[in-house]
């Protein structure tokens, strides 16, 4: 089976420095895959890279076609979501514009008001807070926010920037809980980049550890839990 | 009270001149930050195009048309072409390309059309109505279509998803990037609204100021701080702020003996920076209280 | 080649800091060639350059406040001409009416730009970017409306007329030749002021507040005494610039100062390079000579011709002249660094 | 002092020009030759005032045609003209480059009160002529103190002072109203007007001034209605005096309306502010204006739109500027023939002043041009013309009103 997203031997760079020494990884259709690894280890650099929005190198395919070098909107136009760290949110923007916004690309009218009425299936308190400023959102609520507007898009693949950071527990297990269900009922792809690995263990069913911009371990996650040194190190038990 | 009024009235056609101008100015500085200092000249341009389509036989109203639509698509090639490769420059870069493209124009419309007045139609009713002395058609219509236009960019903003993108963008480009919306094009949008927005100003005031390549030199200044004084970011403030101001600067020239008509300029800008010293954000820009 | 590890990255900054001074010698003999280039300068052209470089060199002191005031500590003017106009008719009346010598008018027009700058600064204190902008444009194009409404003190519209300087102590050179050289001694002495006073605590404070306003403040860096503060160094620099004017014009009335002097102003500033001392000379040559280049290409339309010459300037250097010079000198050093 | 150093070397500079010119027959003084005279001028070719430089465009393509027609006493006019952007400071520096660096003879028709007066002392102190200043002010025509300085116009004040004389005269129980330029200029006329009534002051009852940057006068001209003013004088450059008269006339107010001199075409004042509501203006006027219907079909007028569509196509036949550049130059033409082959600069000045009758065909019927050694006024006489929908109707003889005194 081909994969949906393969990126061979990528290199990425910040100016003259390399974040990323030549990734290889891949993400299966319908697959969730997660990259781990600790601060500066190249995750954020990994999803950047797919769309567009640094310096690389190497080869990106996403459903057999090269996008290496494409600008970040043409990217997403192929239906690649990105979920970005901080949430991205249009704080000035109302609710509803966000997940307005994230339709831009579409033109099928009808079926973007079934989306909306999808994500706030999803997510309820969104719409409550249809009329409200996203600025207003509590931190939780904008990582609802973000990934219910990146499901607008209709992706078929969503990409996953740290969507637990700063979040309570409880949110934080809310949210991954619907992204399990949006990957099940709507056979969206993810790649997720988590920093709480344990988490992002028992959604993905692959998973692959960066060390310093490289690749260091991969495989599927049941057996990648089993390993020791992953143990101890990032999953802390 | 008959000067009182006389003033008022005339305060707020002045101010509809301000607001009309103001308005263009927010729809660069909605994508960009950035007040373009050569929008007067561009408004100024624009009108000198309508008159000279005028002039060689097209009716008013396809001439006035045309000449938003040669703006729109003259703006967006102006940001296309010239200021997107300072783009990523430091502001004071841009700043000095705006005022080099503010001198082009003026330079541009005095060897191409002299500096000879030119009369320039209005569409309105010559007269005002019931015969007052007060407020004639011309300047009635002229605060009709600043409304209208304002009516306008808000259904546009509001409702329309080019609209609601080129707000994303102001406040968010790479996320803007992430959904989907081709940034460079819509900053190109924004200028082209902002040089459409101007040619309906310019065609408007010109029966009033009449045309010469300096006819907006003077009121860029007044629709900058109209557009300060209502929020940069409303175009429902501009226009309040260039009404407030016409109104402000007339009473000021009349009722206030030592300001006079030489320091009303000062005086009114001296208002307004005093209310920007209480609420930054202007009238009726929003203050946004993020929450991390 | 691609800089991996921190260590890696701490040595070559070392190793380029070292090689850093090793170069300030060779900066310091430039500096000072430049000087005796400056000196002699008036010996090898006619009278007329004299004068036109005397201009470039008061414009200059000019430019520089306004690089201090905006480039260092961040504050967009769009007013400074109100300055120098301050200063021109602080050194007019005094010479025309009291009698006083030219050279005793420069330090007077400094302290009243340097007091008015900081009465201006006060209340800008509290506007940002594009507020301060709009205020200081207003300010620009209110000051030759003041000069004609105070009639009384500025003689209004006929403007003041003044003598031309002597040349003291039985110099053997003309007239020009001398005013030169008294502008280009104040000169000197202002650059060298404000590079000290930029290299000191002050400009240490001026440069945080322009970078990190907040942060600036919560470290104990008084903004609101700052701010004015350099308002009010920008105000007695324009000053001293505009005493030097009416010395070497001879003439001041309320149409030198328009809005568009102090848009030029800008315009110097930003062409030299605006977070920067040398690069307001390049700003003063840019203000006196681009017109006249622009000049020569069309008689027609000189000003279109001067906004092709300023955005085509900006495409080629968008942090000005100096800042290009800045990235050409980088760029040597780390050639040097690689060889070694 | 000026720089007495200055005047000695010049002294023997002037010494040693007369000494070499003195073998041959023909006298030069720097610029002239046997096959050129060069002459220089500045003029606002950029910034906010460039609207008057097509005075020194008309004026350029005026000598392009002398040359084409075989030049002066068969030299060659060089018009060096550079732009001061109306900047005093500018204009010091160029015409410090015209007269020390391309070495012209002398200096005509530099525009503007502002730029003149910056150069007024150092013109007289290195004696080079500053001839035919295009300025209305009153201070060039002071011979004892400046004698190397003459205007061309009849000045500012004189003008007011016709007006003035005028009115007390035929309007009964005048109440004034007087809207100006914030500017030399207009502050000029002001004097000129204060000047006229004398003790009479009090039958002023609102001046209001307006900026050349301020977009329209709609609120001074209210004021000025509003003070119940029978009698308005209109000290506006022509945008502002169109928009005036169109407002006075929107406002319903009739007053007896004074136009400047300035402001008084046809074509681009008059018609824009809309010729029914211009009817019944009074002014003076010296030159012909092209878009007035009377002088359509003038022999004087026709050489003049001759020499526009061969020599000046580009140039705006409504714009009175044009009138003014060729009538000016005209009477340049006339020094320099006059002055023959002694072209030093103090020939110059002499034959400036020593100009009898000179009659131009573009100025008015009865315009005569007069110089003398103590008359430093070339144009002194004006008409009272009266708009009636269609022309100026002159009414009354030529006046002169002397104010040097």
């Amino acid at each position: 089976m081909v994969a949906m997203l393969e990126l061979k031997n990528v290199e990425a760079f910040y100016g003259p420095i390399r974040a990323l020494h030549g990734i290889s990884l891949s993400v299966e259709q319908g697959g969730i895959v997660t990259v781990l690894g600790a601060n500066g280890a190249g995750k954020t650099t990994t999803l950047r890279a797919i769309c567009g929005m640094i310096k690389t190198t190497g080869s990106i395919k996403f459903e057999g076609r090269e996008i290496f070098g494409k600008l970040t909107e043409s990217v997403a136009r192929l239906g690649i979501a990105h979920v970005p760290e901080g949430r991205g949110t249009f704080e000035k923007l109302t609710t509803e514009e966000n997940l307005r916004l994230g339709a831009f690309t579409r033109r099928d009218r009808n079926a973007v008001a079934e989306d909306m009425d999808r994500v706030y299936g999803y997510f309820p308190v969104l719409a409550e807070r249809r009329e409200q400023q996203a600025g207003t959102l509590s931190g939780g609520e904008q990582q609802m926010l973000a990934i219910g507007r990146a499901l607008m898009l209709r992706p078929r693949l969503m990409l996953l920037d740290e969507p637990s950071f700063g979040l309570a527990p409880m949110i934080v297990q809310e949210i991954f809980r619907i992204m399990r269900s949006i990957n099940e009922n709507d056979g969206v792809s993810m790649l997720l980049v988590e920093q709480n690995a344990a988490l992002a263990m028992d959604l993905a069913d692959q998973a692959f550890l960066l060390e310093t911009g490289e690749v260091v371990m991969s495989g599927d996650t049941k057996t990648m839990k089993e390993d020791e040194s992953i143990r101890t190190s990032y999953l802390g038990y | 009270m008959e000067i009182f009024l006389q003033q008022v009235l005339s305060g707020l056609a002045t101010g509809a001149i301000y607001a009309s101008l103001a308005l263009a100015l927010v729809m660069i500085y909605q994508t960009t930050e950035l007040i373009n200092f050569a929008q007067g000249e561009m408004a100024m341009f624009s009108t000198y195009i309508a008159w000279a389509l005028i002039n060689a036989g097209m009716p008013y109203w396809a001439a006035f048309f045309l000449t938003i639509g040669i703006s729109f698509v003259g703006g967006m090639a102006i940001e296309r072409i010239i200021i997107r490769p300072v783009e990523k420059a430091p502001v004071l870069a841009l700043v000095i390309v705006f005022i080099g493209l503010l001198v082009i124009f003026n330079s541009l419309a005095g060897w191409l059309w002299t500096y000879t007045i030119k009369e320039f139609p209005s569409p309105f009713p010559v007269g005002s109505p019931g015969g007052n002395t007060y407020i004639g058609f011309h300047q009635l219509g002229m605060i009709g279509v600043t409304l209208l236009v304002l009516l306008f960019l808000y259904l546009f903003f509001r409702f329309a998803p080019l609209g609601l993108a080129l707000r994303a963008v102001a406040q968010n480009p790479v996320s803007s990037r992430l959904v989907g919306v081709r940034v460079g094009w819509m900053l190109a949008l924004g200028w082209g609204l902002a040089a459409a927005v101007g040619a309906v100003a310019g065609m408007m005031v010109a029966p009033r100021l009449f045309l010469d390549p300096n006819m907006m030199g003077g009121v860029l200044l007044y629709a900058f701080a109209a557009a300060l004084l209502g929020g940069t970011t409303s175009p429902l403030g501009a226009v309040i702020g260039g009404f407030t101001l016409g109104v402000l600067e007339n009473l000021a020239g009349t009722y206030i003996p030592f300001i006079g008509t030489e320091l009303k300029l000062a005086f009114a800008l001296g208002i307004i920076i005093l209310v920007l010293l209480v609420r930054p954000q202007g009238l009726l820009g929003k203050k946004i209280v993020a929450r991390v | 080649m691609a800089v991996d590890t921190i260590e890696e990255k701490l040595a070559t900054r070392h190793a380029q800091s070292q090689l850093e001074a090793k170069l300030a010698f060779y900066k310091r003999i430039g500096l000072i060639g430049l000087i005796i280039f400056a000196v002699a300068l008036p010996f090898l052209v006619s009278d007329f350059r004299t004068f036109q470089f005397t201009r470039v060199l008061y414009i200059s002191i000019a430019v520089l406040g306004l690089n201090i005031l905006s480039g260092y500590n961040g504050q967009f003017s769009l007013g400074h001409g109100a300055f120098i106009a301050l200063g021109a008719y602080v050194a007019a009346i005094m010479m025309d009416r009291w009698g006083v010598p030219y050279y005793l008018t420069i330090i007077p027009a400094g302290l009243i730009g340097f007091i008015f700058g900081f009465l201006i600064g006060l209340p800008a204190r509290r506007l940002e970017g594009l507020y301060l902008a709009l205020a200081t444009f207003g300010l620009a194009l209110a000051t030759p409306q003041i000069l004609k409404k105070f009639e009384i003190i500025t003689m209004g519209v006929q403007g003041i007329v003044v003598d031309k300087p002597e040349v003291p102590f039985g110099l053997p050179i003309s007239q020009d030749q001398w005013l030169y050289f008294f502008t280009l001694m104040i000169l000197l002495v202002l650059f060298w002021a404000a590079r000290n006073l930029l290299r000191a605590r002050t400009g240490r404070a001026f440069v945080a507040i322009r970078d990190h306003h907040m942060a600036a403040e919560s470290m104990g860096v008084n903004a609101g005494f700052y701010k004015p503060l350099a308002f009010a160094i920008g105000g007695a620099y324009a000053g001293v610039a505009g005493a030097l004017a009416t010395i070497t014009i001879q003439f001041v009335a309320p149409d030198s100062f328009g809005v568009f002097l102090s848009i030029t102003l800008l315009v110097g500033s930003v062409i030299g390079g605006i977070a920067s001392i040398g690069g307001a000379i390049f700003g003063g040559i840019a203000i006196v000579f681009i017109p006249n280049v622009a000049e020569e290409i069309s008689k027609a339309a000189p000003w279109a011709i001067y906004g092709v010459i300023l955005i085509l300037f900006m495409y080629a250097m968008p942090s000005g002249i100096m800042g290009f010079i800045n990235m050409l000198w980088r760029g040597y050093v780390k050639r040097l660094l690689t060889r070694t | 002092m000026i720089g007495k150093r200055f005047l000695q070397a010049s002294a023997i500079a002037a010494g040693l020009t007369f000494a070499a010119g003195a073998a041959v027959a023909a006298e030069y003084g720097p610029g002239a030759s046997d096959s050129e005279i060069k002459i220089g001028n500045t003029n606002p070719y950029s910034g906010p005032a460039s609207a008057y430089g097509s005075i020194g465009t008309v004026i350029s393509k005026y000598f392009d045609k002398v040359n084409a027609e075989g030049g002066i006493n068969g030299r060659k006019i060089n018009f060096v003209t550079l732009d001061d952007s109306y900047s005093p400071p500018k204009t010091v520096e160029q015409v410090r480059k015209l007269v020390e660096q391309e070495k012209v003879l002398f200096l005509f028709q530099t525009l503007g009160t502002p730029p003149n007066s910056a150069i007024h002392k150092y013109m007289n102190a290195k004696k080079v002529p500053q001839l035919f200043v295009a300025t209305g002010a009153t201070k060039w025509g002071d011979p004892a103190n400046f004698p190397w300085t003459m205007g061309w116009q009849p000045n500012y004040q004189t003008e007011a002072a016709i007006y003035v004389k005028w009115m007390l005269d035929n309007v009964d129980n005048p109440k004034i109203a007087i809207l100006y330029q914030n500017d030399d200029y207009g502050k000029d006329y002001l004097q000129g007007i204060h000047d006229g009534l004398g003790s009479k002051a009090s039958l002023i009852v609102l001046e209001q001034s307006y900026e050349v940057t301020d977009p329209t006068v709609a609120s001074q001209m209210a004021n000025l209605k509003n003070s119940g003013a029978n009698v308005f004088f209109n000290i506006t450059t022509p945008k502002f005096a169109a928009q005036a008269i169109k407002i006075a006339n929107e406002l319903g107010w009739n007053p007896t309306h004074f136009l400047n001199n300035v402001s008084t075409s046809v074509g681009s004042v008059l018609t824009p502010a809309g010729l029914e509501a211009s009817t019944g203006l009074i002014s003076t006027l010296y030159t012909k204006d092209a878009t007035d219907p009377a002088w359509d079909n003038d022999p004087g007028m026709n050489e003049w739109r001759e020499f526009m569509a061969k020599y000046h196509p580009k140039g705006n036949v409504a714009n009175g500027f044009n009138i003014y550049g060729y009538a000016v130059a005209q009477t340049l033409e006339h020094v320099l023939r006059q002055a023959g082959d002694n072209l030093t600069r103090a020939n110059i000045m002499k034959e400036a002043a020593s100009i009898t009758d000179l009659r131009i065909k573009t100025l008015l019927p009865g315009i005569l041009i007069n110089t003398g050694p103590n008359d430093f006024r070339p144009i002194e006489g004006m008409q009272l013309r009266k708009f009636n929908g269609t022309t100026w109707e002159a009414f009354g003889p030529v006046v002169s009103v002397d104010t040097s005194s």
